[in-house]
């Protein structure tokens, strides 16, 4: 495993082969980290909704792997990868899960809402499709600041029957605005099967509708989100407006842990499993003359230290004062000013 | 036979789509999975995907598909996965239901009911604890009941149902399960804007609804036991409209009122009642009007914040022992 | 003029001719009703906001001349003429700009937002695109209950940009439902023209990706509006599911009686003003042999009398009664049965 | 030099344009129309399209847009074109606004404006007529402001601009050319969360805000002259958060406390204010606090029903006569 493999989402694309592992290692971190949140959750460790992004690594990474620093990104409920993409320590993100002060939220809220501005992550509401709006509102203001930056925002294809994503589409379209919309399309909303969702069957289809560009591509295959993501995002940072890429994939756990999802067929999941994106994209690397085994034996070693690490860190940071129940409802007027206001100051590093 | 707060939800929806073939079930994941809480359960199989209707998540498009149905004499009974959702059914709650029989100058109706599961004290943080009441009942047209028990959450179901008009219904997640009464078999329902005594006391008045009277009853018990004293619980069961009289009676009876709900204090619907109280039982008040409620913040997630966050026994305790000696 | 030529809005499309006069009294009507509301409002007669529909009438008539008792429509704030389609008595509505009590809603609201749900116009609430998830709930019950009838939804292009237009649409399509959307595209809301509005030129490419079909037609032209109603309307009626008609129009006054639409250039004004539907299908009827100059004399005749009867009867009526203030809010749970729900009564009479 | 009040908020969003290069404009007509009441006019000109944008009728877009930019570091002011339509971008404002800083564990901040034309008196019906406030006065994160004064219609907007937080700005459409000022030219702010007593006097509390000031002086005077009673009148300003201090001064003072507002009885502010008087100055009353409001219904479009729900000075000058008699 190079030395190169950071921490930080923000990838180095040559040489390319140390890319290559190094997206490789991004997703099996995010795997791992899934796999040990379902396992606290089950171990009662973890109290809040837990929606495993098992499955949807190759989105994430794929996605995410060639942004840079200053883009504005607000990831789905599923997306914890994205965080982790972004540079966010795994170590917070699991004191978030926990509720800990050490949280992102500082024990405000659990995963789900816990943004992360000083990496540009912005933290959702639960309310499905809401964080659209914003995400263009941020690129507005690239636009209007002249920002090299562009906005990321992800939504299910469940998210994707909100009137807020039709606004935010529209609005974005009109104004030509840096933004990047992707979908995953997981085939569910909860128990809800995409046919019972909509009449269509990519919701890429709908980015023509607002004047853009829609993208299909399968979810499940790195290399080929990556490859879209790297050309359109090339695109809409150019100022050619915004794009939607929707990557086609499946969830593989219920929809929260909570859920046995009774409502799928085995069968089904079985044929998505098949299409996992990590042992596919380890089968390219061997054929790109890796030795895999190895590579797989190094790198689970690391992400394996890397989550327990994480985890000891989350369990042994203290829990939020009770006091603090009334803290961080205000911003003072002068101490309003955003970490992100100063957000040029790492533009342009790469 | 002992049944659960949410089986009697249940059990009412099946009663009512067996009774009248207009009512109807409509929200996210109500028909193969029986909703996220269960509610729904059976319903599908009982009577098929015309009368129970899985949606995308479009919460307006629920909400308005309703009224559009309703208005044609349908009782669509609709579904918000989490009460905290209804924001995004908002305009259509507050402006397209409740204003409908308005603007027809009174030759049209909505009979619709908006099921939402509210509430706190599930580990649910920002966006799966929030009790929204307050932004309803400050709105006429519509009607607002929130049960706390097992036998009102059938009853107030029915009648939501039966009634001519839009009604919110906001049932209580941590009562969901953690509840269980000897449940009447059959039809039965509870009138829409009576509030009922659930323990008589001459000393001290508490009025509340929904996730709190449990918490108030233990309460009471307590200062029974311990200080002999003997407070009237007054369960609102209607927010909208509230039952002015019963509110009224118990203030002028015991010249003491304690006013406990989960929703934060600062316009939660206790300010509305202690205002109600104070003007019209003025002379017969023996002590301020207080409110033990919610802190005047969101529900957050972590265990210490969320538990200073709520009401609890303890803190209406504290009240009713502050009230009795004032 | 024929004697058939009634007040009702259904029309009796044969004989052809008769149909074709019938066809004109309305479009005729309608801006003769119209053009008196204006008038009315500057003599400070009507004292509500009043939006002109002038220039759209083949809209309005075109939309509604196929439609079938017991079907259910929502109109737009500038449809006036769907009112007079359906059935509604112009001495009512004129009562209802009034306020007073024999007004639609009984001086509740002025003239927007009242509906007649005896004719099954359903009154919109003023926030726009709000009464398309509604139209779509009507088209659920015709659905659910075999019904032979179809709901149809008008909205503006500016109102195309709000989220519960995206929602209504999208269930529309998952269910198949019984439901026409008509757009009535006049460039302008308020005073935002299209392009600022939207990336696309048409509405109705919209349609597609909610999976059913839109078509586009020329508004001011009141065949082509027939034509393609009545097509697409069998089909709908016939359970093939939503469709989108978008009719290109323009708003010839301003955005309300209010507004000077400085924004506007006159030149485009007079364009549109030049492909007025009236004298079109005046130019239509005369090649048909129809002695056009008699025929306009008698129906302008009959159009001011209808028109100053309804202003007669408006001015006439009273006022509401201070008390009726709180009325009307609540349904008693016996009285709660609506008109409507007895709709099938009238079904296939056609 | 004398001015309207909808030129004092004209006034403040040229001089904070200029000021501060982070502000900006983005709603329905506000460019070109310079806004339907002509709010933003002469903004675009000045400006350029850039910073004075037109949107689509988007209103959880226009509201949503502004808090990704306001996180960004921008102050945007956004518009929704009547405060009716608040209510299709509720779920933006309530959750998105209202909870980032929180969720975001204080390291995030929403520096975004919201001016709602709110108000009724204009024949505006149902839905060009709301006071839609104590929908906002209820929800942590948020402040609200609400000016009844040229001078504070100026001076808030200004504060509401450089506060580092989501605040509604309610501006009442009836004062907009109906009421004219001096105003001093230049830079000057009005402190959110500071109420200000517009009249003194010790016989009696008259609290209000916006659009009710001005009949509630009115009614202040007439009693003055007519009856010797001296009334205080205190101007809220700010809804949230609230000043209790001034508001329980005044209601100390005099002992006799009556809320005026325009926003209908149940569920406005005047129920949460009565029960913070009757909690926190129960000792001090010498009657019960009462309230004038509008009528618990929409407000409607005729005539006579219209003046029959909203409140107006004769409702309070017997308001005032029967609680000072009391
Ligand atoms: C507005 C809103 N309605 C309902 C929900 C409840 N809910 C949470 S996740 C979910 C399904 C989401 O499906 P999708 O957008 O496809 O994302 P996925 O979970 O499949 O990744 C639902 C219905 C919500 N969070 N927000
Ligand atoms: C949700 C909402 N936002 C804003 C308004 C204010 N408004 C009334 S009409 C109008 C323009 C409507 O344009 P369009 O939908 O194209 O219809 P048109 O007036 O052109 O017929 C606006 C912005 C409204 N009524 N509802
Ligand atoms: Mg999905
Ligand atoms: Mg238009």
């Amino acid at each position: 495993m190079p030395e190169t493999i950071g921490a930080r989402g923000e990838a180095e694309p040559s040489p390319r082969i140390e890319y290559e592992l190094q997206l490789y290692y991004w997703m099996k971190l995010i795997r791992a980290f899934e796999e040990r949140v379902s396992r606290l959750h089950r171990q009662n460790k973890i109290l809040g909704g837990v929606y495993s992004g098992a499955g949807q690594e190759a989105i994430v990474t794929g996605i995410c792997a060639p942004l840079k620093d200053g883009d504005f990104v607000a990831p789905l409920h599923r997306d914890m990868g994205v965080f982790i993409m972004r540079g966010v320590e795994p170590s917070r993100l699991m004191a978030q899960l926990m509720g800990k002060e050490t949280g992102l939220s500082r024990g405000k809220d659990s995963f789900l809402h816990g943004g992360d501005m000083e990496h540009f992550v912005f933290g959702s509401t639960s309310m499905l499709g809401s964080s659209l709006p914003v995400a263009v509102g941020a690129a507005l203001k690239f636009k209007m600041k002249r920002d090299p930056n562009i906005a990321v925002a992800f939504f299910g294809e469940g998210a994707s029957s909100r009137g807020d994503v039709h606004e935010a589409m529209n609005f974005a379209g009109v104004h030509k605005l840096p933004v990047l919309f992707v979908c995953e399309n997981n085939r569910y909303a909860y128990s809800t099967p995409l046919e019972k969702q909509m009449a269509i069957e990519d919701v890429a289809d709908r980015a023509e509708a607002y004047g853009f560009k829609g993208h299909v591509c399968s979810g499940n295959d790195l290399l080929a989100v990556l490859e879209v993501t790297e050309r359109v995002v090339d695109k809409v940072r150019a100022g050619e407006g915004p794009a939607l890429i929707e990557c086609k994939t499946y969830r593989y756990r219920g929809h929260s842990e909570h859920d046995a999802a009774l409502y799928r067929d085995k069968e089904e999941l079985i044929e998505w499993e098949s299409r996992d994106p990590i042992p596919r994209f380890e089968f390219y690397l061997e054929k790109k003359g890796h030795d895999i085994k190895r590579i797989r034996e190094q790198i689970d070693e690391k992400t394996n230290q890397v989550v327990q690490q994480a985890v000891d860190y989350a369990e042994q940071s203290p829990l939020p004062d009770p006091k603090e129940a009334l803290e961080d409802l205000y911003a003072s007027p002068a101490a309003s000013v955003t970490p992100s206001s100063n957000s040029n100051s790492n533009h342009g590093a790469r | 036979m002992e049944q659960t707060y949410i089986k009697a939800i249940n059990i009412a929806l099946h009663e009512e789509m067996r009774r009248d073939e207009n009512v109807f079930i409509m929200g996210e994941d109500v028909a193969d999975l029986g909703g996220a809480f269960k509610a729904t359960e059976g319903l599908l199989a009982a009577f098929g995907e015309e009368r129970v209707i899985d949606t995308p998540i479009s919460e307006a498009l629920i909400v308005g598909a309703g009224i559009g149905a309703a208005v044609l004499g349908m009782r669509p009974v609709v579904e918000m996965q989490f009460a905290d959702f209804i924001s995004c059914a908002f305009d259509q709650i507050v402006n397209m239901a409740a204003t409908l029989r308005y603007r027809h100058g009174g030759k049209a109706a909505c009979p619709l009911v908006v099921r939402a599961p509210s509430g706190a004290g599930v580990h649910g943080a920002l966006f799966h604890s929030q009790n929204p009441e307050a932004w309803f009942t400050r709105v006429p047209g519509l009607k607002v009941v929130a049960p706390a028990t097992v036998y009102d959450a059938k009853g107030l179901l029915k009648s939501a149902i039966r009634d001519g008009n839009p009604v919110v219904y906001f049932e209580h997640k941590r009562l969901y399960r953690s509840i269980k009464e000897d449940l009447p078999e059959g039809d039965f329902t509870v009138p829409i804007g009576v509030a009922e005594i659930r323990k008589e006391g001459g000393d001290l008045s508490l009025i509340t609804y929904g996730g709190t009277l449990g918490p108030s009853l233990d309460a009471a018990r307590i200062v029974e036991k311990e200080d002999g004293l003997a407070v009237e619980v007054l369960d609102l069961r209607t927010l909208l409209p509230l039952d002015r009289e019963a509110v009224l009676a118990t203030a002028r009876k015991t010249g003491k009122v304690l006013i406990v709900h989960e929703d934060r204090l600062t316009g939660g619907i206790g300010g509305e009642i202690a205002a109600l109280i104070s003007e019209h039982a003025f002379e017969d008040l023996d002590g301020p009007v207080r409110r033990v409620a919610a802190l005047d913040t969101h529900v957050a997630f972590s265990p210490p914040l969320e538990q200073t966050i709520l009401p609890d026994t303890n803190r209406i305790l504290e009240a009713i022992r502050g009230l009795a000696a004032y």
